[in-house]
Formats: structure tokens, C-alpha cells, sequence
């Protein structure tokens, strides 16, 4: 079902052109090495959806022109300000966007996970959100008295993209807390996961590693990559670059400036 | 004593916070972070072991182990009792916009987006809008764009919503679909409130001016929540409060 | 919010006559002394939740009259044969039974959980264990066309009771990979755990023990209970007393055999 | 060579399995789990290395970490193609009954419930019945309560449902609404199939014997599943392929 540590280009061969990836919060762990090599490859017309923001990696595969559609609740460079590829994006009109809410995100991957068409979820009424998700539906809800509630169809990715402390050489993918990338997994058809290492053993037969264990059964491929989440951050790992994503916020404020971080980021160096 | 703006409004905003059950604070949010740690040292003080206090943007001072989706789980079940939002734009009916200005079809800018406040403000009790720039710009007589709504239609399950405004000039109320002058941050007048402000709101006849922090509450922040704050927001800690991370 | 290691009979005061009580599958730890405590108080008129099938917990509340309503797909005590209380009720009409199939059970507790109404599922359409419950309905799929869809609504106990391997001093229990637990107690408005032991520390101070702790933040008291789920087993902790399950079965194949059970092993024993 | 009857009923269902990514296996069901390694011994021959085999009785042999709920998400996701049900009674229509015999106000017999039935039979491709009493007890013209039909309406959602049902005494597959009687046990005979048979069934104009399992298929068995089986079926394994839990 997998093959433990292939080559990162060799692991991502299941995000082809066009495909939905799924990809997680920052803080849950941004697989930005696959990101850069994803743009190295020259990944075109993805359908991204971001659960449920994003920061540089959005950015970066926006502003790299990998993107035709983006499914998010917000992208932002945090404390370093707006993002501006994707600001830029959505004001030249070169993107789709399909803006949503955390909660719509998580529980549109949920109805994947379980299989079912789709889930309700409360508050949007009355929302612009709603009003320009022409897939979102409203319906009386059948246990109420004129009570209007939101219906979101099933979130089913081609691909799910993640990024974990550690796998073994069962495919087993140590994912800690970080349970919506277990959710993001299950509904996606495939899955692709970089690791910081590969843990001596499997995950699944120590009782305490196993609570955070998404099991190999799921995933497709993997590939190590070390401080895969650079600039990022990986909790309770690595602190995310701060002097280098001041550069990035500085750099991408143009497009002149981001073809350049491109440039010697991106292309230029092929690992981390 | 003397004392900071951002000392007055994290008064202000604990004094809306109250007596409840649990207050979540979001990224990048240090002024409500210190109201909350406040009302949780009040709490204390009382007796009585509320509120508790998640600062999301800490690993430290957040209890989630279900993945992002928790938050909402948990604020759906009505185990949130406060929540702060804010806008690019706040309107007088009390909508929020966090996505663009100008026509959706082509708007002029783009802000993040609207991260969970199209589903928090329906169900938090007490949403709190903190926008500390307050200004014809950022307060306007109508949105572009509703992340969230300010009020619904009574059929609409709605068991939160927001209840003030704080900005760096003055603390508005919020019911029945329209703010409220509730008084003037010292230093401010109501005619620059009023000159600020893009939105109509009720002003009564006679508004007061916003009490200065006592200075139990000053002591209490300084002392009890500085410290802990340093160790999430520590420029911030060492700006109003000359605290650093291990200053303890 | 709750105060830890409080005594048994303490702990237990938020399961009140005429709760709504879900109680987790034998594999994820049946709380049996938390159980025999409930007896021998003489809580009545429970509407229980058994997520999503029961064993001895359930038969020994029915035999003793604790149960008004139970909700569950299955009561069986597995190679011990079928459970003869819990048969016996039905047969006898003593309880109101609604019977349910797995995921619906699963379902109905993440509706709580998320705060929605209703979870859709697939599945029991055409069979009676959707025609016998008035309280799930039927709606033409939205998103499909004449594509029927059943609607469960949200399962919201008033207590959740649950047994675990330990919890520390901040109210925090250790679950591990039984997931479920967590979101029973999510969806329930009260929560009472028993844990075999306390642990030194803070469980979420530890990424890894984190993964599989349950924050004590939605727990209300905690009662410790070494072999808490005896005769019953603890997954990685200690197998199930096959002998002791064979008496049981053997006792509670009659109502006599059955009170003498209860005497001899629930009234007289006041712990495990 | 010679075999004993759960080695056959093994080597029939390990045939229905066929080649599929992941068979899954309940409680209690050590000819279903001896077939279902079985398959997979015969995928590692075939170096495809399929089908995952699940064996929901024993941690070792499962990866849930999601809960008790990762079974169904997993089968609901398409993730299950193979699994097996039963049935206190089972009728010619394919209904499964778990529940109950007699009346639904006034049942004379209680059965456990319907456990995962009522959703798995819609959902796994291929479900494989399995009851080894084969009377006119179990197999039933029409069952008293339907955990889960056998068929669906053409507009109801369904991805799965049974493709067989091995007994005892014989091999159904089913198809179209319809049990047919593809093979009979060595041992038994088709007039004693159709008298211990509650249901109407097609029978071919000419029913062939099941054919005995292979050396090969017995080799695997005895070397490859049954030490593998011990760890979770002690005493099956004991009894029928003489291995011990610790034999291996």
C-alpha cells in the first residue's frame, strides 16, 4: 500500500495537475518541503483547500501559479502581515476563491471521513460567506419548527499533503494531537506524508505512540524530509524562521521580489 | 496611579468579560489575553475558580488535543461563554467584514478572510469586538462584505452574538441590533467619537466617562498577569508592563 | 470545574435518577465498579447509552432495575453466550428498548458534539430498525436526486461515565487510542471518570501523553478504581476474568441466581 | 489429502474473498479470520501483497486509533470490501435478522441486536453471510425483524450487500434478490440441502460438489494462518489445526 521513505519528488507523484490537496494549518505542521518541490515540478490547476487557513504555503503555491482554486477560511502571514500572493491573486482575479469558515472546512472533511454527502453546521445564515457558496445549501431542519440550518456537501480530496514528527517502516505516521490530519487523511483518496525520521519499530505497538498514530493502512507514500516545515514551524519541534519570513513578507510584496525569492528559495536549493 | 491605554481597555473588556465559565482568546490578541488573565485572577481573588482561559495561540494555554476542530466543538456545545472578534470593517448593525472592500467581483482589497467568525458569533454568548483603531475607515455605516451578522431573524439559532465594542477611544454596548455609547476612554470626548465614527448609535444624554483601572486591578494585572502573559506575548509584556519572559 | 480523586459514591453524584447515562463498549473500558456503585445506591429510571453495544455493564443495570430506556445495537456477553438480563427485560417488557445499529449510535454522539441537530447516514434504509424509530427521520439528499437519507438527531446524555488508565491532578485522563470516549464526553453536559491510578504531572505537559489525554476541562469528578473494570478487561492493562464472567452467566440465567449475584458480589463488596 | 470441515468452509469463503484490498473480520469469527489470512497468505505468493486483513477481535490485528467509529468512517469511505455477517435468522430475500423471533410488541426470543449491520450491508461490495447451522430454524422463508435488507429499492444508496452465503452444508451465492445453490459440501446432497432449507433458492438443473481444498490451500493453512490465527484464536487453533499460541 506504501513505500516507506521514497525520494520527496517520487512521493508526490499522486498530486498531479489538477488535482484537490488538502493541506493543514500551520500549526498543526505545514509540509513546506513537499510545497517547494510541488512548485519545482511546476504543479498546475490545483483545487487547494487549506483546513481551515493557511499562511506561506498557500501563498507560496498561489504566487507560484500552481493554484486555480483555493478553499480556505483566511491566509495570512500572521505577525508578519497579510499574505500578498494571495492578496494579490484574489484583487488581479487569478484565482477561484471559495472563502469558508474553520468550522464548514472541518466538517466538510468530516462528512468525507464518514461517507456521508454532507453536514450541518449552525451559524452562516444571513452571512456573505453563505451567500457566494453556491455548493452550500439551506434547509429547514426536519427536528425543528422553521428553523432554518446550513447543509455543507462533502470535502473529498484527491490528495491529502501532511507533514509529522516521525514515521516507521510500516507506514505508520506519528501525528500526535494534531487529530484533523487524521480527518483530512480519511477523507482524502490519497495520502502523502513527509516526516522529520523514521522511528525504530512500529508506532502501533507501544499502547502510548499508537493514541497518536495514523495507521500506515491510509497512506500512500512518504518521503523524509527534515525540517520539512522550514520557515515554518513544527510543534513542540521547531520554532518557525522568523527573520527569514520577514525576508519572505518582504520579498513577495512584489512580484518582482517573489519571482526572485523564487529564485533562491525555491529553485535554487533542492532540500531545505 | 497612572496607567497605560492598553491598561484601560483590558479593564474595560474584564469588566464585560464578567462572571462566566470559560473565555477563549484568539492569536494575536494580547489586550484581551490580559483582560482575560484578569478576570481569571478576579475570579480567584473570589473564590470561585473562574473563568477558565484559553489563549489560542499558546500550546500552553489551550487544553485542545481533538485537532482544529475542537474549538468549534466546543463553543457548539456552549462550553464558550466569551469570544473576541474583530474587522477590517464593523458596521452599525454590529456585522463584521474580514474579507474585502469593494465590490465582491472585483474588490479593491483583501483582507485574510473570515477565519470561524461566520459560525463563532452566531454561539459564543458574549462576543467581544475589539477594534483598537476606531475610525470612519474601519467603523462604517455598512460592510462590503458580512463575514458575520451582527443580528438574525428570530427563527435563526442564534444562542451568542456580540455585546460591545471596544476601541481606543470609547466603549460602545450592542442590543437589539445597534450600539450604544457607553462612555469615553479618558483623554477622548464624544464629539470625537461621534467625528470617527461611520455608523449612527444611541447616545444617551448624559455619557460618562470609561473608569480608570483601580488600583487593585492595576496590581493585579502588574503583578499576577504580566508574568504569565510575558510568556506569550512578551514584546507586548515588556511594552506596557516592562516584564520579560522569565521575570517572574 | 471538578475536584480530583473524590471518593466513589462522591463522584458519582451527577448520574441522578431518570439520567441520561452513556456508557462506553467493553474494548474501551467498561467503569464495572463505578457500576456496582450506581446498584448499590439504587439509581432508577436511567435512560442508558450504551456506545454502541454493552456487555455485563448493561446486563447487571437492567437485572437490577437501574433502567428504564436502553439505547444500544447489541447486548451480548460474547463467548459467555447472550446477555440473560438484559433478555430477559425484553422478553418480559420491563424496559423500553431502542434499538440502534453502530454508527448511528456514533453518529447521534458527534451531532452533540459538534452542536448540530442531526448527523445523516447511510445505510438502514428498508430495515426495521429504522421503522421502529419515530425519532429519526427520512429526507430526500439535497445534494442528490430522489436519493433518501436518514437523519439521526443528536444523542445528548446528561452524564457520561467512563473508566480509564489514569488521569493526573489538573482533572486530565489518559484515554489513549479509545477515541470514542472523547467524544462521548464531549457530548455529554456532565462527565464522572474512574482511572486506576494518578499519574505525577500534567498529561498535556507531555506531547506524547497529550495525544491521547482527555483535557480536564470537561471533566466534573473523578474517582479512582484500581482494576476499575473488573471482571471485565482494560486494553493493555488486564485481561478480562473468564472465570468470574462464566459464574455471571451461569447466576444471572434466573432472576434467583441473578439476586444472589447481586448479594454476593455488588451489595456485599464494596469496592471492586 | 484429508481435511476437517472448518478447512473447507475456510477454503470456500478464502474463494468468495477473491483479490481485494482489505477484508474485514468481526468478533467470534475464526473461519472467516482463518479465510481471510488465508487470502492473504495467497496475495504474498502472488507478491501482490493484498488484502489488508483486519481482525476486529484482536488489537494486534487492527490499526484503529480513531475510536470505535474508525470501522464504519473506514467502510463508509469504500475502504472494506470484504466482510461477514450472520443472522439468528437469515431469508431467501437476503434479510439478516439480529434482533428478535415472534412478534416486535411481544418477542419470544431476544437475540444480542444488530450491532454494524444495518449500515454495513449497505456499504461493504462484498458481504459474505456465514452460518454454519444450515435448519429451517435459521434459514427462514421470511425473517421476523429486518436488521438489514438484502436488497435496496434502485434509488436508495448502496455500495454493497451479500454476495454469498456458505453454511454447513453448502455454498448460495446470491444475486438479483435471489439465494442459488452453487455447491453442495462433500458429505452432503442437494435433497438434504433443500429439506433443511427455509427459503426458496435456484438450483441449477446439475449442483457439483465443493471442491475439496487444495494441498497447497491446506499447506497454507496449517503452516502460514493457523500459527498466525493462534494469537487470536487459541483454542480453534488448537482444536482444529493442532497449534498452539505459542507453536510457531
Amino acid at each position: 500500500m506504501f513505500q516507506i521513505a521514497k525520494p520527496l519528488d517520487e512521493a508526490l507523484a499522486p498530486v498531479t495537475d489538477g488535482s484537490m490537496l488538502v493541506v493543514p494549518r500551520e500549526v498543526a505542521g505545514a509540509p513546506m518541503a513537499a510545497t517547494r518541490a510541488l512548485i519545482r515540478r511546476g504543479v498546475k490547476r490545483l483545487h487547494l483547500v487549506a483546513l481551515p487557513t493557511s499562511s506561506l504555503q498557500a501563498d507560496l503555491m498561489i504566487g507560484a501559479g500552481c493554484v486555480a482554486t483555493l478553499e480556505t477560511s483566511a491566509v495570512s502571514l500572521g505577525e508578519f502581515g497579510p499574505a500578498p500572493r494571495f492578496s494579490a491573486a484574489i484583487t488581479g482575479q487569478t484565482i477561484s476563491m471559495k472563502d469558508a469558515t474553520c468550522p464548514a472546512l472541518h466538517a466538510g472533511l468530516q462528512a468525507a471521513e464518514k461517507g456521508v454527502p454532507f453536514m450541518p453546521l449552525r451559524g452562516l445564515i444571513g452571512s456573505d460567506v453563505l451567500k457566494y457558496r453556491d455548493d452550500w445549501k439551506v434547509i429547514d431542519n426536519p427536528f425543528g419548527n422553521s428553523d432554518p440550518i446550513v447543509l455543507l456537501p462533502a470535502i473529498k480530496p484527491d490528495v491529502a499533503l501532511i507533514h509529522a514528527p516521525m514515521a516507521d517502516r510500516f507506514g505508520n505516521v506519528w501525528i500526535g494531537r494534531q487529530r484533523e490530519l487524521a480527518t483530512m487523511v480519511h477523507a482524502a483518496a490519497r495520502t502523502v506524508a513527509t516526516v522529520e525520521k523514521i522511528h525504530d519499530g512500529n508506532l502501533l505497538d507501544d499502547s502510548v505512540l499508537a493514541a497518536g498514530t495514523l495507521p500506515g493502512f491510509y497512506v500512500e507514500s512518504i518521503a523524509i524530509a527534515e525540517r520539512g516545515c522550514w520557515p515554518l514551524g513544527l510543534p513542540d519541534r521547531y520554532a518557525a524562521d522568523a527573520e527569514h519570513l520577514a525576508l519572505y513578507a518582504k520579498m513577495a510584496a512584489t512580484a518582482e521580489g517573489f519571482a526572485e525569492y523564487l529564485d533562491r528559495y525555491v529553485y535554487e536549493k533542492k532540500a531545505a | 496611579m497612572t496607567f497605560c491605554p492598553e491598561e484601560l481597555l483590558a479593564s474595560v473588556i474584564a469588566d464585560l468579560i464578567g462572571d462566566v465559565r470559560h473565555v477563549a482568546v484568539g492569536n494575536a490578541s494580547p489586550i484581551p489575553a490580559t483582560a482575560a488573565l484578569l478576570a481569571r485572577e478576579r475570579g480567584k481573588l473570589q473564590g470561585i475558580g473562574r473563568p477558565y482561559v484559553s489563549l489560542l495561540g499558546s500550546p500552553k494555554h489551550t487544553f485542545w488535543t481533538d485537532g482544529g476542530r475542537e474549538l468549534f466543538d466546543c463553543a457548539g456545545q456552549g462550553r464558550i461563554d466569551v469570544f473576541f472578534l474583530s474587522g477590517g470593517q464593523i458596521d452599525g448593525h454590529g456585522n463584521i467584514n474580514l474579507v474585502e472592500i469593494g465590490p465582491h467581483e472585483r474588490p479593491k482589497v483583501r483582507f485574510p478572510g473570515s477565519f470561524g467568525s461566520a459560525y463563532l458569533y452566531y454561539v459564543v454568548p458574549k462576543v467581544i469586538l475589539f477594534r483598537t483603531e476606531h475610525s470612519r475607515r474601519t467603523l462604517v455605516p455598512q460592510v462590503d462584505f458580512i463575514s458575520a451578522p451582527g443580528t438574525s431573524e428570530p427563527n435563526v439559532f442564534r444562542t451568542g452574538g456580540p455585546i460591545a465594542l471596544v476601541t481606543n477611544r470609547c466603549l460602545f454596548s450592542f442590543a437589539n441590533g445597534r450600539f450604544r455609547l457607553e462612555s469615553v476612554h479618558p483623554g477622548h470626548t464624544v464629539e470625537e467619537v461621534t467625528e470617527h465614527t461611520g455608523f449612527e448609535f444611541d447616545r444617551p444624554a448624559s455619557v460618562g466617562e470609561t473608569p480608570a483601572p483601580s488600583p487593585e486591578t492595576l496590581r493585579l494585572m502588574r503583578e499576577a498577569v504580566a508574568p504569565e502573559l510575558a510568556a506569550v506575548y512578551p514584546q507586548f509584556a515588556r511594552q506596557v508592563f516592562g516584564v520579560g519572559a522569565f521575570a517572574e
